[in-house]
């Protein structure tokens, strides 16, 4: 017992150099779940940390990148308008994996347009939106997820509907939404795994409470909440290639999702019968858990064989920011025969 | 019918006049008015050509204005000589702006009254003559634009061959329409030998001075700089006038930036979903390495302010072209403007200033696609190229594209490799060499050090969070240093003095024209003036030079509030009384005339 | 434990010094603070609290600075005398900062090395006094700051009463919470009282000096004067820190507005979803006739510009409060700044210029809270108000708000009576009384001549599109002459002289009270400067005089390029190179001795 | 033969008292149908022109108010935000009735953020989507609703499933949607009038062919593949309160949606048998529509007692721009109490 062993992923990393800064959340935020999460399943699934780059908005969910992956270029953006940072800094190289953190009022609020865009685009990026229903960061106004009805102090009554971050995803036409909780890390961190194996956008609603400001025991994002509504679709694992074909499951019982990578999305399930593979269906789901009054979580809908943002570019092997000069400039030549055109 | 004439005396004026071609929008006279344009030009005469249109798609008044300068003037005229009216709506005004003993061309079933009698009248059988074209229905108002070219052909003394070779240009050997549009030319052509009874003072006689020249507009040109400059990635968003650049790019692209090793292309070109993505993926991009511009007027710049603010702040390489049109607000998108000077060289919230490109011919704007993603790169810092739509998207004689005389530059980016070599630390925000400019690494590169955390707010000189107060002023210091040592770098402006001048002038941008050619008025007036064009912003040495050495400055500038002025004011302080603003805005280009007299009335006082 | 203090001279001083409390975010020590100043201000003592805070809810370092002075200076100052450390992360940075002889109050169980020997040092035992209070768990470290505040009030002489009636004006009245603290505080006077050795040189002695006075932030009294000022519609995105102006009229609407004869609401408020709808918001409910307000900072400024440049074109009232903080991009969020006077003054594309109310004191940000509506229905015109951080969220002394002089004015609005008068035509943008301001009709209004088109492009008198050259010019010239002339009745400037005074400053928002400061320190180093504090923009012809009286004028301003220097560099060319810029920006307000220190430099040369 | 009858409405106007500017739209333009039901709509409903306002955004689209109503007040506002203006131009007078049009970039591009929190907020409005699947004013570039693979002259191939705005209204949680079709002007009509009469927003996404720039046989917005592949998913008729009593429906074969205001939408049964009053179910038909290949017209979502936006807001009766100052002004009294509290 003298000397502790510390466990090194395939790569020879340990968990350490995973993780970021000190967290500044508050102590109990949901969105330390989250960076938690992220730190295992990157670990887990042996990516590089070079290999990733992180990118969010503004608000404390926006600053989780910062305590995640210090080995990982990042970028704190602007609030509600992290996708087109994440579109214009996925094509530098392709090959690169993209996390962005974003909270329901950056999503939701401000955020709804480029997130509906980012969406319809299907960029391969990992989308966690850490949903607490309230603006932590400017301390405690409703946000766009916020419920009917929900008090909070100085804010009075919420007057109108939620917006539903899966409903929309699903919408606009994201190839991958789920939804989970903070207080339920494994199925997080499974979803997280996936997610970043999915070649596509994948979109993770995670409801994330603010324990500082929207944490009533009967508020639809405080944990006591959560924890005593949650309601999981299915038990979710994801299955690196090697293994997959090891993997027996009983027919019936379980869902196998192949991914374009060889991976596989296993779906175990549970109370629920479902098959996350139609989008309306998916909402007709949704509404009969809202009604329910349940707590949905898990793998919403995916399509893994929709058409990528890479996809629909033609580019080169060589990333796009290491071409050589002589690939970016036309030839000495080709001036002349331009400046024929030109009349 | 229309009256016959009365005799009327003009003098024969040959390749100095100006044409108005009144058409309705939508109805495909552009082609006509190319074909005109083109013929002259071949003919070794100077001409520019530009079009006043609605923010319209079909159906509201529309006129192309050609002007034929055998000295070369190529700015807009307030004389108009010659008319070709084919639209009843604007016939009465379009006849009133002509000169007296100017020529008038309309479309004989018109039948507006005709009150002027000091004109030469040319009514054309338009429908007789599209009737024995007999086109598709949807072709006649086209094909009636053809009319009107074939009578100005035999007014002015155009060569049928000329506007053949003219028409072979435009179709790129579709015979069948060559053969088609020139019958219909050569019908008008000959009905006018056989009818016309006037005969049109003003001819064109060839020259050679477009030798070796082109015809092309602004934004054409800046596509194919940004595409000869290396531009990896646009993103952009519909807006006129600036949209003809990013669908140049697009035009063009794809042949010129094909990998031909591997047939890959070499470039990513998305169009946002609005102009506040717009700038975002530009950041986005710039941040990973890629050069990567975007181009928008007006009502797009201001929404990218914030982003704008944040890429200044954490230096990060983009390049913003704002070809301008009029406003505040939606304006007159169809009209040109150089209202946005202020909005572009302090573009965000808090302290910011940026570098500022401002080309003033075709053939700059080609120059600037290249320098400016070269420039942002080297400096790190939002790159902007201030435009406007009559440069953009009108018709400018222009000497050949060069090609770039300087390679690619990337600036201080640090892969692997480099990163190996390095000892200490690496700090992103470091100033390593004193002058300014920190290194940067990007995305992808897969040295464990390289990595580093950007964001909008606060930070040392590692990249890291602080709300230090001195870490806030050095690093906001520095940044400020970095883009005013820019003036050392930028395009220097132009100078072009004559012997004996007391004052001097200052412009920029797309007003070049309508300077050089007032200045020749002036000097005629006995007013002599040196005159000096601005090419970026931060200004360099030489313009305060410049301004020391005269009694008094002029600055022309195409808005209300005189804002370029403004600057320039504040550069030199001590010499601030001594620059006049001459601004003027109403949505036509700045003329020649205008500036004279303008001119002559400071003069005066 | 600490050592034993040695024996410090420093000779008494009384009424005139600051503390600096230490603590962490999210902690709690609001209350605590709050009661220190609230005491302090009920004996008499001039006195003001800054809060330096991070961009962050919980556990980071947080500093609340108490100035106490009897010349009633309220501003900044860079010494401290005494320090409160209850952060072990700053607890060094905390010690250092006091002046020789200073008094270093600490948590004792932070076991930080004290290497300074010319302190009078006091370790209080909190946790042990915390323990004895028993309070719950989540209340514990809130609980702790109850303790530095008894320790202080046993250093400073402040009686238990004082602190007593400080607490029930907090509570409210809720009596259990008033004696759970007043019993912490008691426990720790009583600790001090039998164990302290020190004496604290620095004391508070009641004067009546605060007399008729209130304490007061910014944010609500601009909120309170919004109210007074009829508003009737806000629509507004949470951003720091602006946010407190709209939460206080979310707090204070509900029982001043609401209508006693029927019960209903007389406005309405609305989170939008963000800075672009907020202000689409406004100019919907402007136009329609509502008085209409948001409260932002300069990122969400940035987004706003589009439509801004549409009402100051459309002439539709609506009033913006700028809440400055540090910028360029995200900057500092929580720290003061007035770096966006260029922004604001121009924002928008094209040629823009507004009208903007610059408070310089709490009592200034109530009376422009009703006047800037007032204004902007007056004018036609997009009102902003410039505050920032410093003022919006910091505690001042003020006067009592005073009612509107004035009944609301409402500009020139027709209703179905005044069109029945008017015989001819009516025209939105027609100027009938020669004073550049139209008259305007809103919806609702059933007369059938009412209605007309409001856009963002070109238009003529009447409303109707037009593109014409003259349209544009003249109507845009009308509104320059209209924003021109709010010069004359925007807020005067206040000017304050000094006999014998060469040079003059000028200064503008919350540097007020260190230039007042710094003015006093000036006088006494032999330099006299006459003082104008600036209110509005457009300047008044008063500014101008005040610049010609001069030699040489400093322009005082917490930003990096002078931005206000630049804009009364250009309203007088002839006297440029006499305006001095003496700016800084480093996330602090301004203090006296910065501003003494720039000036004297300035005057040696 | 001598004299034309001009027909009156029962207010004593004519159709000409309902009309605009002169249309500077393309001849054949679908906008052009839709400014034609809009004065249809209104002229029938005996709307007074004043007691409308109409608002837009930017694009040809948005040009149409301007041919319509010129005796009701009307805002040209930004691209893509005109659900803000329209929200604070309705609290200047409540009773007024407010008509928007926006075009699909205006709506679905630029505009997506402010469209979702306007569907959200339920403000009681008309909104018009005239829906070519192009940017008509700036020269035929691809919009959000352009389908995939869509070949336009200079743009090549779009890249990018489209927005669909049905879809879109429906998540956002618009109370009335409905999709229809500039060729089928009856329709576009009855929908116009129902919308009118719906209190909370009533988003038409009509199917509004650009003859310039997208009108290809085989293109989605065309006239010809909307002519022909047109579904309706009921006959739909509005009934003003006096003739609802009236009118006899045989049960079984129309469905009788009551409005607050005791109008009615009959809607007579065709092909489809669908209820337009489950949020899921729609999305499931439009599915199924979509894989048909049909272009399904008709209501196709509505909740008439979903709170509308006025009325989580206590206002008077007097219209707030009509309060008279003193109204407006606290008391003199109020302002010493006021200063009390500021300590
Ligand atoms: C343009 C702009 N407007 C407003 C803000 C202020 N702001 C910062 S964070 C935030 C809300 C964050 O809420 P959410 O995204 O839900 O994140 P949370 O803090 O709840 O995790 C706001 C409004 C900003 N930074 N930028
Ligand atoms: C901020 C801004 N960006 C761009 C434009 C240019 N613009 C005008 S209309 C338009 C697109 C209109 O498309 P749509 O809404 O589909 O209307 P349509 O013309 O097709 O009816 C664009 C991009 C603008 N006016 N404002
Ligand atoms: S305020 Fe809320 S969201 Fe922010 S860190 Fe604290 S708990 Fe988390
Ligand atoms: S361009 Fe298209 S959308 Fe615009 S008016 Fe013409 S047909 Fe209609
Ligand atoms: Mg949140
Ligand atoms: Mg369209």
């Amino acid at each position: 017992m003298a000397e502790k062993k510390v466990k090194l992923n395939e790569l020879g990393l340990t968990k350490e150099d995973y993780k970021g800064q000190k967290s500044t959340l508050c102590l109990g935020c949901g969105h330390n779940a989250i960076v938690g999460q992220v730190i295992s399943a990157c670990f887990e699934l042996n990516i590089p940390p070079e290999k990733v780059f992180k990118v969010s908005g503004i608000g404390c969910s926006s600053k989780a990148p910062t305590y995640f992956m210090k080995r990982s270029f990042g970028f704190n953006g602007l609030h509600g308008r992290m996708p087109s940072l994440a579109t214009g800094a996925a094509f530098g190289d392709t090959s690169m994996i993209g996390i962005g953190v974003s909270g329901d009022g950056d999503t939701a609020s401000i955020g709804m347009g480029q997130f509906k865009h980012i969406t319809r685009r299907n960029l391969p990026f990992l989308y966690i939106v850490a949903n607490n229903g309230v603006y932590g960061l400017t301390k405690g106004q409703f946000s766009a997820t916020a419920e009917k009805g929900l008090a909070l102090k100085k804010q009075g009554q919420n007057r109108y509907v939620p917006v539903d971050i899966v409903w929309e995803a699903i919408a606009g036409r994201a190839s991958f939404v789920a939804r989970t909780f903070s207080g339920d890390p494994q199925q997080l961190k499974a979803l997280i795994m996936a997610g970043l194996h999915h070649r596509g956008i994948a979109v993770i609603d995670v409801i994330s409470p603010c324990v500082t400001f929207n944490n009533q025991d009967d508020s639809f994002h405080s944990y006591a909440w959560g924890k005593s509504h949650e309601v999981a679709l299915h038990k979710l694992s994801f299955v690196p290639p090697v293994e997959a074909i090891k993997v027996e499951y009983e027919k019936g019982e379980s869902l196998d999702v192949p991914l374009f990578d060889g991976t596989h999305i296993i779906l175990k399930k549970l109370a629920h019968d479902y098959e996350p593979t139609d989008r309306a269906r998916a909402l007709q789901m949704l509404e009969d858990a809202n009604r329910q009054n349940e707590l949905i979580t898990g793998l919403i809908y995916i399509n893994p064989k929709q058409k990528s943002l890479f996809d629909l570019y033609d580019l080169p092997d060589t990333p796009l920011n290491r071409l050589p000069d002589e690939k970016l400039r036309p030839s000495p030549e080709s001036i002349e025969e331009i400046n024929q055109l030109m009349l | 019918m229309a009256k016959t004439t009365p005799e009327i005396k003009t003098q024969k004026v040959v390749n100095e006049f100006s044409v108005n071609i009144a058409t309705v929008n939508g109805s495909g006279s552009q082609t006509a008015n190319m074909t005109l344009i083109r013929s002259i030009f071949k003919m070794g005469i100077p001409v520019s050509g530009k079009n006043i249109f609605p923010s319209n798609i079909q159906g509201l008044p529309t006129w192309y204005k050609i002007r034929v300068s055998k000295y070369g003037y190529l700015a807009r005229t307030q004389k108009t000589e010659i008319a070709v009216a084919m639209n009843p709506k604007t016939f009465t005004d379009d006849l009133n702006e002509l000169i007296p003993g100017g020529v008038f061309l309309y479309a004989d079933h018109i039948k507006e009254p005709i009150l002027r009698e000091d004109l030469l009248l040319c009514p054309m059988p338009v429908k007789t003559i599209v009737k024995q074209a007999n086109p598709p229905r949807k072709l006649r108002d086209y094909v009636a634009n053809m009319v009107y070219v074939g009578v100005l052909a035999y007014l002015l003394d155009i060569q049928l061959d000329t506007l053949k070779s003219a028409l072979e240009f435009h179709f790129k050997g579709k015979q069948s329409a060559v053969d088609f549009n020139l019958s219909v030319i050569r019908d008008a052509f000959q009905w006018a030998e056989n009818n016309l009874e006037i005969v049109s003072p003003f001819k064109v006689q060839p020259l050679n001075l477009t030798d070796g020249c082109h015809l092309a507009k602004g934004n054409t040109a800046g596509a194919l700089g940004t595409i000869y400059g290396g531009m990896h990635f646009l993103s952009w968003y519909p807006i006129t006038p600036a949209t003809s650049l990013p669908e140049a790019i697009h035009a063009y692209a794809p042949d010129l930036r094909k990998d031909p090793e591997t047939g890959k292309n070499t470039y990513v070109i998305i169009q946002a979903e609005d102009e506040l993505a717009a700038i975002g993926m530009l950041v986005g991009a710039g941040w990973a390495g890629l050069r990567a511009m975007t181009a928008t007027s007006g009502p797009g710049l201001s929404l990218m302010g914030e982003y704008a603010s944040l890429a200044y702040f954490a230096e990060i390489p983009i390049v913003v072209w704002n070809v301008q049109r009029v406003g505040p607000s939606t304006g007159l998108p169809t009209r040109t403007a150089q209202g946005d000077v202020n909005l572009t060289y302090y573009l965000g919230q808090g302290d910011t200033e940026h570098v500022v490109l401002i080309p003033g011919s075709v053939k700059e704007c080609f120059e600037f696609g290249w320098k400016a993603l070269d420039l942002a790169e080297l400096l790190q810092t939002p790159v902007f190229v201030l435009s406007d739509l009559d440069l953009g998207q009108n018709q400018w004689i222009t000497p050949p594209f060069e090609y770039p005389d300087t390679p690619i530059e990337r600036g201080k980016i640090l892969w692997e490799e480099d990163l190996e070599k390095i000892k200490d630390d690496w700090g992103r925000y470091l100033d390593l060499d004193g002058d300014n400019i920190p290194y940067r690494t990007v995305p992808g590169n897969q040295h464990p050090k390289s990595a580093y955390f950007t964001r909008g707010t606060g930070h040392d000189d590692y990249a890291k969070y602080s709300e230090k107060p001195e870490d806030w002023e050095e690093n906001l210091d520095r940044i400020k240093r970095k883009v005013d040592s820019s003036r050392n770098i930028l395009p220097e402006p132009e100078i072009t003095t004559r012997s004996g001048s007391k004052n001097g002038i200052i412009a920029f941008g797309s007003t070049d024209f309508a300077v050089r050619e007032a200045c020749d008025y002036l000097e005629a007036e006995g007013v002599k003036l040196d005159y000096l064009r601005l090419r970026a912003l931060p200004v360099s040495s030489k313009v305060l030079e410049f301004i020391r050495k005269y009694e008094r400055v002029y600055v022309i500038e195409n808005n209300r509030d005189g804002q370029m002025h403004s600057i320039l004011s504040l550069e030199l302080p001590d010499r601030a009384s001594d620059l006049v603003s001459l601004s003027h805005i109403d949505g036509l280009p700045l003329c020649a005339e205008w500036i004279k007299d303008a001119v002559l009335e400071e003069e005066k006082s």
